[in-house]
């Protein structure tokens, strides 16, 4: 079995299937994804609590890996702040292109394993992408949570 | 497997389990040294130059379209080459129908790829005309008493339909659907991209008023496809883009336009690639279109049949009117992760929504995985699928 | 004559004296060896499957554009690739074009190859615009007073310009026009299609809005070519032809698009030619295009001192702004039967119109023969045309 | 010297620079032809005299070879029926595509040669299909004649 049938057995099958931090946020902006070649959509729900430690949630339409990295990333910066987050998603960012691997991104480590599907990055990506846009000074107008 | 041995990747790529050709198929050895042979020994510009070379090049590309639309039944003179499809498609759209008026309608179905339907969008949008569609059955037929009824209705001026379906496999019945439309006035246009590679056609006797195809789809290079209309309709068509080749004479103000088929190809064409797709098609007629298309039946039996023993829902009817495409999925888990589980045993099937939203949507599916065959395909290549369906079956669950 | 060995045409047939450059160019081994091992090797449909092969195609493509991007000094995202200029001027007239209004001026110059001159008629035909005309004076260089007053005139809202003549081998001065267009409030698109491949061109700095050029005037395969537009200018645009690849998400009666260069690549796109195409321009980067256009301006220098020496009358100006093509006649004969009696020489010229009618009127000429150079071309060759000049003069005595 | 040279040195420059039949003809009706690849224009006047004799004459700007076709074809024709006319004609279209070489053509008889020069082969038929189209039945409504 290869290391990438190994990241989906321990890690992703898992959540994508037990998603964590999945659904509505209450109070929390809700900021859309999606990822145009192949449909995948995601709305990352994030409550800054002014400047204070970082509240995440998500719902998702899409594969596997799109959620498992939705979940596994909410479960890692709930509780950061705004810098650290952003800090995290580069360097997870990075891994994907084949940056060193930090032991601090735990699970998501094993992601750096997609080099053998690049044409999966993107799925990865999408979760992470969208908080940096959201956590951007220059984000798009979200529209309100609903309750 | 001895028509495998004529496509250079399958040696190039040992172990390869190519099952996406209805995205684009490889190509035969004989089509890249026709490519290769012409840049050599017979590249020039062509209709211009009165040297040797440029009336070698003229005569090739002349004698490519002779020939390609020889291998659809039709003549010279109503071909016209375009980069694929979609721009055959766009042509009728921004030719043929800037004769629309408002209230005309554009009967489409709800299988149609993205290019038989942004076109329409666009061209109701400039003119005022509506989109009306029809439906499918559970099977994945079209519903034609739909069409019927639209067509009676009155405001049809075109049928736009694909002749085979690129997500469930349907073959739809083309001759009675042009019946309809001709009885009530309406022009058809048949997206042939997925059919010119797999039935044996004659379009004199189809009843298509315009015909679409991608060369890259039937062993061809990219870059080139074609449109062929039922004889003497490009006469009545304004030109598409304006450029070289397609004039007659110029003033700085105005100008008069060539005969068809050169009135709609603006500038230097794709010269090598249409000389190269005749190439493609000389070779699919010494295969024999009919015995592919026999061989082709038999594995798709194997392949649904495998597919049900497997229990994966498979869309798309089961009969003569179902082409070697099948779409499906692996319950819980998304086509996306199944495609890559297969990619990792060098299987290669598409997964996502095939360029069919409104399709994807009436089946009730963010999207497939699709395992599609051309003339290389083999048993070999349907166990192989089936086999890494069975372990992913394992491994998902 | 050591880059001559890079092009296998010239040992394929021996003896050929190609001077028909301006028209199509003769292509290096390595595009074709880049063509071939593309399509044995990773050829498969782009942008779509998520196997390794697709992926390998969606990379080469995607590097393409970015290579043949920094070729002229720009960024992937503002490149759309195309069939040829031509389609890239269309792509303009359907898309930008849209916007104007009635009344609004497009300012061509008489010098214009039909593909810069037929789809401004047509986009005026369209939207009520009209086509304003530049003049040139004795030496074939531009009327820029003329320019600057038509712009001064304030309802220009587009500039279409040459860089390089096809006729003419005029060198424009598109810095300056740029500047003139810009501060009048009108945009400038300039027809790259023979500059492309002589000039040393730095897109981010010329000042041009749209450029648009031909792969295969470039060593690069037929059936591509591209527009680049300045960076931000393509998001503002609305699509061009509707199809796969360029939207995003599709209702059976709307859809919404894909961002730049997506939203304007309707279909399959001509994605081997892309690979070969960029194997072109690295080719020509590898020679060094400043140090090729040093070369041609000297065998120029050749070609119009000899036919000088003939007293053939030539067309163009003579200085740094001149480019390597000569159109001439031979007086009491038609340029059609000279270029038979040179091509049974095996000299390849073109005679005609060259696709500028309005020019030629200008020029007071039915038809010139015309000779012009690539970075193959080297002093036997336009040594060899002299000579049979030189006996074309006796003969036709 | 090729044999195409010859043609050209022995027939053709002669026709081009002193052609025959050249000018309106009065009473004549006016057929334009055209060839659009090349630019070549011709003028075709055409006087049947009822069914009587022909009497022909032309005007042309273009090359050599299809001036000299013209001037040729005018000579040839000049006195025949039409019907006869239209016979010729479609030999000497014959002769250029490689058929055999009737000697009623006379000195026409030497453009097979452009067999040659594959590209000229329109040049040299230009006034043969102008003449045909004027000859048949649903020809296109001629303009009448300049006096
Ligand atoms: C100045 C100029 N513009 C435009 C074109 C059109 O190029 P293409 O036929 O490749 O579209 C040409 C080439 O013939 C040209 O010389
Ligand atoms: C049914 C159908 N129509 C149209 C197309 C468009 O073909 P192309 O992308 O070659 O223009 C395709 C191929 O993707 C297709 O399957």
């Amino acid at each position: 079995m290869s290391l990438l049938e190994n990241l989906y057995r321990e890690i992703v099958l898992d959540h994508y299937r037990h998603p964590r931090h999945y659904g509505p946020l209450e109070g929390a902006e809700r900021f859309p994804g999606q990822n145009p070649s192949c449909g995948d959509h995601l709305v990352l729900y994030l409550d800054r609590q002014g400047d204070g430690p970082l509240r995440l949630a998500f719902e998702a339409e899409g594969c596997a890996i799109s959620q498992a990295s939705a979940s596994l990333m909410a479960d890692l910066l709930t509780g950061t702040s705004a810098d650290r987050a952003a800090e995290l998603a580069r360097a997870f960012i990075a891994t994907l292109h084949g940056g060193s691997v930090p032991e601090e991104l735990g699970d998501l480590a094993a992601f750096s394993t997609l080099a053998q599907l690049p044409a999966r990055i993107p799925c990865a990506l999408l979760p992470w992408t969208t908080l940096l846009s959201a956590l951007s000074p220059d984000r798009p107008a979200a529209d309100p949570a609903a309750p | 497997m001895a028509i495998k041995r004529d496509f250079p990747v399958f040696s190039e790529r040992p172990g390869l389990v190519y099952l996406d050709s209805a995205a684009s198929s490889q190509k035969p050895s004989v089509v890249l040294e026709a490519l290769d042979d012409f840049y050599r020994r017979h590249y020039a510009n062509v209709h211009r130059g009165i040297y040797q070379l440029s009336e070698e090049a003229t005569r090739a590309y002349e004698g490519a379209r002779a020939q390609v639309a020889a291998f659809f039944g039709a003549g010279a003179a109503d071909l016209v080459f375009t980069r694929n499809a979609t721009e055959a498609i766009n042509l009728v759209g921004r030719t043929w129908g800037d004769l629309l008026e408002p209230g005309d309608q554009i009967l489409v179905t709800v299988m149609e790829h993205h290019s038989n339907l942004i076109p329409w969008q666009q061209l109701a949008g400039r003119k005022g005309a509506s989109i009306v569609w029809a439906d499918i059955d559970d099977q994945g037929r079209l519903d034609l008493e739909g069409i019927a009824r639209l067509l009676e209705a009155g405001g049809v001026r075109l049928v736009a339909v694909t002749q085979m379906s690129n997500v469930l496999g349907t073959v739809n019945p083309i001759s009675w659907i042009a019946e309809q439309a001709h009885r009530a006035g309406a022009l058809l246009l048949v997206d042939g991209a997925q059919s010119a590679a797999h039935l044996p056609l004659n379009l004199a006797s189809l009843g298509a008023d315009f015909f679409a195809f991608s060369g890259h789809k039937l062993g061809g290079p990219s870059g080139i496809g074609g449109l062929i209309a039922r004889p003497g309709l490009l006469e009545e068509m304004p030109p598409f883009l304006g450029g070289g080749e397609m004039i007659r004479e110029v003033w700085l103000d105005r100008a008069t336009f060539a005969d068809p088929p050169q009135r709609f190809e603006a500038g230097t064409p794709a010269i090598a690639e249409a000389v190269a797709l005749a190439r493609a098609v000389t070779y699919l007629d010494t295969l024999g279109i009919a015995e592919l298309w026999k061989a082709e039946r038999q594995l798709t039996e194997r392949l649904l049949d495998g597919l049900d023993a497997l229990g994966l829902p498979c869309f798309g009817p089961r009969g003569e009117d179902r082409a070697g495409v099948a779409s499906f999925n692996l319950p819980g888990i998304h086509a996306h992760d199944l495609a890559s589980f297969l990619d990792l045993r060098g299987i290669a099937v598409r997964a996502g929504h095939h360029c069919a939203q409104p399709l994807m949507r009436r089946l009730g599916q963010a999207a497939t995985a699709r395992a599609s065959l051309f003339a290389y395909s083999d048993a070999a290549d349907v166990d192989a699928l089936l086999s890494a369906l069975a372990e992913a079956k394992a491994f998902f669950a």
